[in-house]
């Protein structure tokens, strides 16, 4: 059991540092997505652990709101291109003091 | 576990790729690398519906969004190699490597007791347990994200939805335009140049060549150009055409 | 009958309000409703000091409680008038001299246009008066005492648009404010020490009292006295109150207001009696300001200042009398009743020659005016009689009294007395010359005329009472009467009979007329003021005040304004700095705590990582562990 | 339910305004809408007066339902004279106020709605903070007073007013917060000693440790002592006063600065009787100060409403003194001051305001010899001076005997010390009066015409207050007097006794014998 949740930390690290290394926003996306699904492995894995059916289902839910994300996440970055003509995250940084 | 094996390896190295591949389009490949293996191991896990889920709507569907997304967006200076926060990745390596060790030997190491298993929970196929939590247990939530769907595909939407901010200009305006521009700052009012004229090959990522031989930019689509994807090594093609100008002449001039 | 006291008040303190309340339509009668008044309240008076006078002697204190004014916690005053043998003098004093005022001031105001407005104020000045002197307890004594403060205010900014006048009237109400420091505390001590601040209760409890308490009652009530009666060292606004028009000088900075010090002395009589202290420092604050009254009296051109000057030092002998305890009592009232009679009619005579002389006080710009103004002359004549001591005149039966009485105390404060009523007999005396006497030196387009009827009548009443009103003293009449309040005096033996007394003050004072009559009629009088440098350092002093005005400044003034701008100061930078300095360093905390917000997603999201990569450690340690 | 009627007439009313179309100058509806619902308020005030017994003392009018039971916290109204007293005061200012308002220049003509929905709204709150009898409701209404307040200083005042109403608010916050602790800790200690509770009743029930009482006493206090304001937390008064329109200043120093020291009799005093005793010395130091030290940079000033801000600094000063003097007489002297300072604290702020208005300045320098040409002005003026200064014959002169002679009682320099205070006030008033009113016309002031009739409608209720209750202050003291017997004997101090008592039915019965 252990190995495949080592497996989901492996890839849920390895996530994390491309969201804070990489500025092409879709990238970060792509990480966001591997992060989840890491999570999603952990999910399945304690649900065979546990041998009740609630990890697939929360993974399933996971993946249905992953979806959604996605959906808007990736239309705010067309519209943020279509403004800026650049998708990388660094050019939106009003947020700056 | 041999699936396992097999697949863990090919993950990590394909979750490497993500981060460290240059262009985008690679970044996707890899991560499409990485989602079918996962959903190999959900089928190996016990989880045949998530399994199908995983195939159809993550490979299948987002996958596909980002494809999309990228040819809109195409591929800017945001991937440059060259790092604009000091440090950060530095930092970044740093705080992964020590939170990488650190959940990998103690966390990962940390779950115990028997794997029950889902023999018992799939008893009457994975797919009918499955409905019978979501549709029992969970089905406030499960109507939850369907809301949550719906208001989704609104928002992207709106977000996508481009709203005319100047009124549409009519050709009578687009010419008059380019005469004035041509006036004032003599810019040409004619077309574009085509790719290709002059070059060695008449693809549309050939740039035109002047008479001297140097590239003409502005023959070629600014996406290609905002990729990469302009081919290059036509530094000696002006060259290789006039010898073969000259050698058609040669021979023109020989059959005379 | 005596439970309708309160009327005495109500009448003109209800025409007063109803004068100011008034509007324009009320011009035209607005003096005489004011007058007749004054004039009822006088009425009502005669009325009920008649009907004192036919009851026995125990029962000529009448009192009256008319609600209650304050009740709270143990703090019980009652809104209480007592008619008593002395009240009753004072109201006959206050009303009469105020009605022939009155009368006096229609003359007077005629051409101002905010004549109803000054009988208002008038009225007021009336009914507060009364309030001090018919007040059974201390607190609703306070409520006249301020009253009139308010009034003499309101009266000597009359002129307001004058800088000077509305400089003078702050002046006053300042200055008295001190005196009412001492009075407000006295009255806490009062209600401290004997849980009540009833005149009654309060001078019958004394004597159960220690004796450093009656000493410090004493003190305080005496530093209101001074206040109010212009007494060294708070003595300074009554010159500059001379700014008023000249019937307030009159009523109140000469005939009744500023005596009101020497009235609360007497009416606290329990007290003083108690205390010896007490009762010497009424002696010496008396007997500096006689002096002092006088010098400046002696230096002075303004025929009013002059006259400011002669009221300080004629107070400073009521109040050396109200020192010298139940001998001096009857004697201090006796004096302050012929006082405001003399005194009025002076300050009315000297209303007259400037009413003649186109408002100017300056006395060397008069001279020779006895035959313009003749009644004036007269009337006026008859209280310079009075004043200096002349007898059978009214001034006369009442100082020669207080000198006795002061020698039967003390031969120096006795000497000083008597010099005090040489020095009056000179400055009054060249009053005189310099007015009535000696050649004319006045401004071009001056006509000096007598003045009309309805001024020169109260002049004539006036005289009349300076110069019989020692008729108060027939067979001591004036000590039996008021006996029942300020106790029974044993006539002390002096070491020379009282005839030779009487006869060397009456040696005095003609040696001050003489004096008077050698330096000023001698050689014609300078038409301008001779300039400080080349007068002698005594007249310089006199001219000055004393000082009085440039030690207060030194001592009060200045350091209060220094105070004042050093507290501005440190409030803006001390206390507001302080917290806007607080505020101020949070804000640079925030501005470096604001670098490291660069903006950038990716570095928040490293710093979120980071925390949870630490959060993971301790977690890790606290299990370890 | 009738304290609960009056307290919600006022925010009925401000919703209303608050509903009604923007209109601009001059059809304002609103302002006459502002002033009948004042008016309203004023009468049911009037008739919660008539159902007060005022000899029985204690809470009356009482209703209770619960609120959050978690917390122990009820909705609980109930008044007592003291706070009766304050209702009245806040009921009869608010339509004067309101009449004086109706010729305000207000930066943004149509926010007139506004203008006078803040302004009820105050009304509203504070008549809650008044009656609460729950801890935990009366700091809801606490600061919740602070939000018309804000905006009234901040949206409609001088140049200088996001600055001032940023100070005022972040002042009063921080006082706030640390009642907030303060009730935090009792709903603790209340919880452990049994059921939680915020009722006034049953917190005067528990059993503290030195300390703890001690501690609850300073956050309490420290909330009270920046409203009141106690030197020296006073230094938002003059910024927000000197920024705020009239109105808003009259609101603000004659009515919500009163909960704070209203706030220091029924909560301090009520609660908390042992660390009062412990902190008297120190409070009664600080009153003085605050007397002759705002006293002192009243005479200091050049701005009109700083003055006045300064001159209420030093009244406070005053007001605090005689509560923490603990004798009836004092403490009876502060809540006829607190009522009486309202009323003359009002007439000052909104004839000045009056003035200000037409000269456009505040400066004194500015102005002299306005007499001339506005003797109604400079009569109202010089009356309402003249009640600041407490002269004899005006509401505060009793007010301040009172206050004074019940701490002489207790404590002789302190009481010293503060008349000094009578003296400056002179100075402070007439100085200020010499300069505008009185001397030759200044250039400039030419414009300065004299009260209209609204106008004079507006101050003729308080300048007739302010010289009624200066004869007759006994209907008041009769509400106050009962409660203020209950709170001396719940903090267990009784009046000393005088020293050489005379038997006052004696010398009554001996001088009545001849009436």
């Amino acid at each position: 059991m252990n190995e495949y949740i080592t497996l989901s930390l492996i890839l849920f690290t390895i996530g994390c540092v491309g969201v804070l290394v990489r500025r092409n926003a879709i990238v970060v996306f792509m990480c966001i997505e591997l992060m989840l699904n890491a999570t999603n492995l952990a999910f399945v894995s304690f649900s065979r652990q546990n041998g009740n059916l609630d990890g697939q289902v929360a993974a399933f839910f996971v993946m249905v709101v992953a979806a959604a994300e996605v959906v808007v996440g990736l239309s705010i970055i067309v519209s943020i291109y279509r403004a800026r003509r650049s998708a990388s995250v660094d050019e939106a940084s009003l947020l700056k003091s | 576990m041999t699936a396992f094996w097999c697949l863990a390896p090919i993950m990590v190295i394909a979750a490497l790729g993500l981060v460290f591949a240059r262009k985008a389009v690679h970044a996707a490949l890899c991560l499409a690398v990485v989602m079918i293996s996962l959903a190999v191991l959900y089928a190996a896990q016990g989880a045949p519906f998530l399994f199908a889920v995983q195939i159809i709507v993550y490979t299948g569907a987002i996958m596909m969004l980002f494809l999309f997304v990228l040819m809109l967006v195409g591929v800017d200076s945001s991937d440059a190699v060259k790092e604009t926060i000091g440090g950060q990745r530095l930092a970044a390596a740093i705080i992964g490597l020590i939170f990488g060790v650190t959940v990998v030997l103690a966390v990962g190491q940390t779950v115990s007791g028997v794997v029950v298993g889902l023999k018992a929970a799939n008893g009457n196929g994975n797919p009918y347990g499955l409905s019978e939590l979501l549709f029992g247990k969970y089905v406030l939530a499960f109507e939850f994200t369907s809301a949550l769907l719906i208001t989704a595909a609104l928002g992207a939407m709106v977000l996508a939805h481009k709203e005319r901010l100047t009124t549409r200009h009519s050709q009578a305006d687009i010419s008059a335009r380019r005469m004035r521009e041509y006036a004032e700052s003599g810019r040409h009012p004619g077309p574009l140049p085509a790719p290709g004229v002059f070059a060695r090959h008449n693809a549309v990522d050939t740039p035109a060549l002047l008479p001297d031989g140097s590239p003409l930019e502005s023959s070629i689509s600014d996406s290609l150009v905002a990729r990469g994807q302009v081919r290059d090594g036509f530094e000696d093609d002006i060259d290789k055409v006039v010898e073969q100008l000259d050698d058609d002449e040669q021979g023109l001039g020989g059959e005379k | 009958m005596f439970d309708l006291q309160w009327l005495l008040i109500a009448i003109p303190l209800a025409s007063g309000l109803g004068l100011l309340v008034w509007g324009k339509e009320g011009d035209r009668f607005g003096h005489l409703i004011g007058t007749v008044a004054s004039a009822l309240s006088f009425l009502f008076g005669v009325v009920l000091f008649a009907s004192l006078l036919g009851k026995d002697g125990e029962d000529r204190s009448q009192s009256t409680k008319l609600f209650t004014w304050i009740d709270a916690g143990s703090f019980h005053v009652d809104m209480g008038f007592t008619f008593d043998q002395l009240s009753g003098l004072f109201v006959l004093l206050i009303t009469g001299v105020g009605t022939l005022i009155h009368v006096y001031s229609i003359g007077y105001m005629a051409h101002d246009e905010r004549r109803r407005r000054f009988f208002a104020f008038l009225n007021i000045f009336i009914a507060a008066m009364l309030t001090l002197v018919l007040a059974s307890d201390y607190l609703v004594l306070f409520l006249g005492w301020e009253g009139v403060g308010l009034a003499s205010y309101l009266l000597i900014g009359f002129w307001q648009h004058k800088d000077s006048a509305a400089a003078a009237a702050k002046k006053a109400f300042v200055v008295n404010r001190v005196g009412d420091l001492g009075m407000a505390l006295g009255i806490m001590l009062m209600f401290t020490e004997f849980g009540t601040s009833s005149i009654h209760a309060v001078n019958g409890a004394i004597t159960g009292a220690s004796g450093s308490v009656a000493t410090a009652l004493g003190l305080l009530l005496l530093l209101g006295a001074c206040g109010k009666s212009a007494q060294v060292p708070l003595q300074s606004w009554l010159l500059d109150a001379m700014e008023g028009p000249t019937p307030v000088s009159a009523l109140i900075h000469a005939a009744t207001m500023v005596t009101a010090g020497v009235y609360l002395v007497v009416r606290s009589n329990g007290i003083f009696d108690a205390s010896e202290a007490a009762r010497t420092a009424v002696i010496v604050v008396g007997l500096v300001t006689l002096l002092a009254g006088a010098w400046i009296g002696c230096a002075k051109d303004d025929i009013k200042k002059a006259l400011a000057g002669s009221t300080m030092s004629q107070i400073g002998y009521m109040m050396l009398a109200a020192g010298l305890g139940p001998a001096g009592y009857a004697f201090a009232i006796f004096h302050l009743i012929t006082h405001g009679f003399f005194k009025a009619n002076m300050f009315l005579g000297a209303g007259s020659v400037m009413h003649g002389m186109n408002d100017d006080v300056e006395m060397r710009h008069y001279g020779g005016l006895r035959t313009f103004m003749p009644i004036t002359f007269a009337t006026f004549g008859l209280g310079y009689l009075a004043i200096i001591g002349v007898p059978p005149f009214a001034g006369f039966w009442s100082k020669d009294k207080i000198i006795e009485a002061a020698f039967g105390q003390n031969v120096w404060v006795g000497l000083g007395a008597l010099l005090g009523a040489g020095v009056t007999a000179f400055y009054m005396t060249r009053l005189m010359i310099m007015t009535f006497f000696s050649e004319k030196r006045w401004r071009e387009e001056v006509h000096p005329h007598e003045s009309p009827r309805v001024m020169t009548w109260p002049l004539i009443g006036l005289a009349a009472l300076s110069a019989v009103g020692g008729i108060l003293l027939v067979s001591d009449w004036i000590s039996e009467w008021l006996e029942p309040i300020t106790g029974h005096a044993e006539h002390e033996e002096l070491a020379i009979p009282a005839i030779v007394l009487t006869l060397i003050i009456t040696v005095v004072v003609l040696i001050g007329v003489a004096a008077a009559v050698f330096f000023y009629n001698r050689e014609p009088i300078a038409a301008e003021t001779p300039a400080d440098s080349s007068v002698s350092i005594f007249a310089r002093a006199g001219r000055h005040e004393l000082y009085g005005n440039e030690l207060n400044d030194a001592v009060v003034v200045r350091p209060t304004r220094h105070l004042t701008r050093f507290l501005v100061w440190f409030d803006g930078k001390g206390v507001d700095g302080f917290v806007t300095g607080v505020a101020d360093r949070l804000g640079d905390t925030s501005q470096f705590l604001r670098k490291p917000q660069t903006g950038y997603v990716r570095s928040y999201a490293l710093t979120m990582f980071g925390g949870v990569a630490v959060l993971v450690l301790a977690l890790l340690a606290v299990t370890l562990a | 339910m009738i304290l609960s009627i009056l307290a919600a007439t006022p925010i009925a009313g401000a919703l209303l305004l608050a509903l009604l179309p923007r209109e601009a100058a001059p059809h304002h509806r609103a302002k006459y809408v502002a002033l009948g619902v004042s008016l309203i308020t004023l009468v049911l005030s009037l008739v919660v007066m008539a159902k007060f017994d005022q000899d029985a003392g204690g809470y009356q009018l009482t209703e209770k339902h619960e609120w959050i039971k978690v917390f122990g916290a009820y909705y609980s109204l109930g008044v007592n004279g003291i706070g009766i007293t304050l209702i009245l005061l806040t009921t009869i200012l608010t339509p004067i106020v309101i009449l004086a308002a109706f010729g305000d220049r207000l930066p943004d003509p149509k926010s007139t709605n506004a203008y006078f929905a803040w302004m009820l709204a105050v009304e509203g709150l504070a008549i809650g903070a008044f009656a609460a009898t729950d801890a935990f409701l009366f700091y809801v209404l606490f600061e919740a007073t602070l939000i018309p307040l804000y905006f009234l200083i901040g949206s409609f005042g001088g140049p200088n007013r996001s600055y001032a109403a940023v100070k005022f608010l972040i002042y009063n916050l921080v006082g706030g917060l640390l009642m907030l602790a303060s009730i935090v800790g009792l709903y603790v200690i209340s919880a452990r000693q049994g059921d939680a509770s915020f009722l006034l009743s049953d917190l005067q029930n528990l059993d503290f440790s030195t300390n703890t009482e001690r501690l609850l006493f300073l956050g309490f206090m420290a909330a009270f002592a920046i409203k009141a304001p106690l030197w020296p937390l006073h230094t938002w008064l003059p910024d927000a006063a000197g920024q705020a329109t009239p109105g808003t200043s009259v609101l603000m120093v004659s009515v919500i600065d009163k909960i704070g020291t209203f706030g220091m009799i029924r909560w301090c005093l009520g609660l908390f009787p042992g660390a009062s005793d412990w902190a008297s010395p120190v409070v009664i130091v600080l009153a003085v100060i605050s007397i002759l030290y705002g006293a002192l940079l009243a005479v200091g000033q050049d701005d009109i409403r700083r003055l006045i801000a300064f001159t209420s600094v030093s009244h406070f000063g005053f007001i605090i003194l005689g509560i923490f003097a603990f004798t009836t007489t004092s403490l009876a002297g502060s809540t006829l001051y607190m009522f009486n300072h309202g009323l003359s604290t009002a007439a000052l702020f909104l004839v000045t305001g009056m003035m200000i208005a037409r000269r456009g300045s505040a400066r004194i320098s500015d102005f002299g010899g306005v007499q001339k040409i506005a003797p109604i002005m400079s009569g109202v003026l010089l009356v309402a001076g003249l009640s600041s200064l407490s002269l004899p014959g005006l509401a505060p002169f009793i007010s301040e005997f009172l206050v004074l002679a019940g701490t002489f009682t207790r404590s002789i320099p302190a009481a010293a010390f503060a008349t000094l205070g009578i003296v400056l006030a002179a100075l402070y008033i007439l100085i200020m009066y010499q300069r505008v009113m009185t001397g030759p016309l200044k250039p400039g002031n030419e414009g300065v015409s004299d009260l209209d009739h609204r106008e004079m409608a507006s101050l003729t209720p308080a300048i007739i207050l302010i010289v009624g209750l200066g004869f007759f202050p006994q209907p008041l003291l009769n509400v106050i007097n009962p409660a203020i017997d209950d709170v001396i004997s719940h903090v267990g101090k009784g009046d000393p006794a005088p020293k050489t008592p005379v038997n006052i039915d004696d010398s009554a019965a001996q001088e009545g014998g001849h009436e």
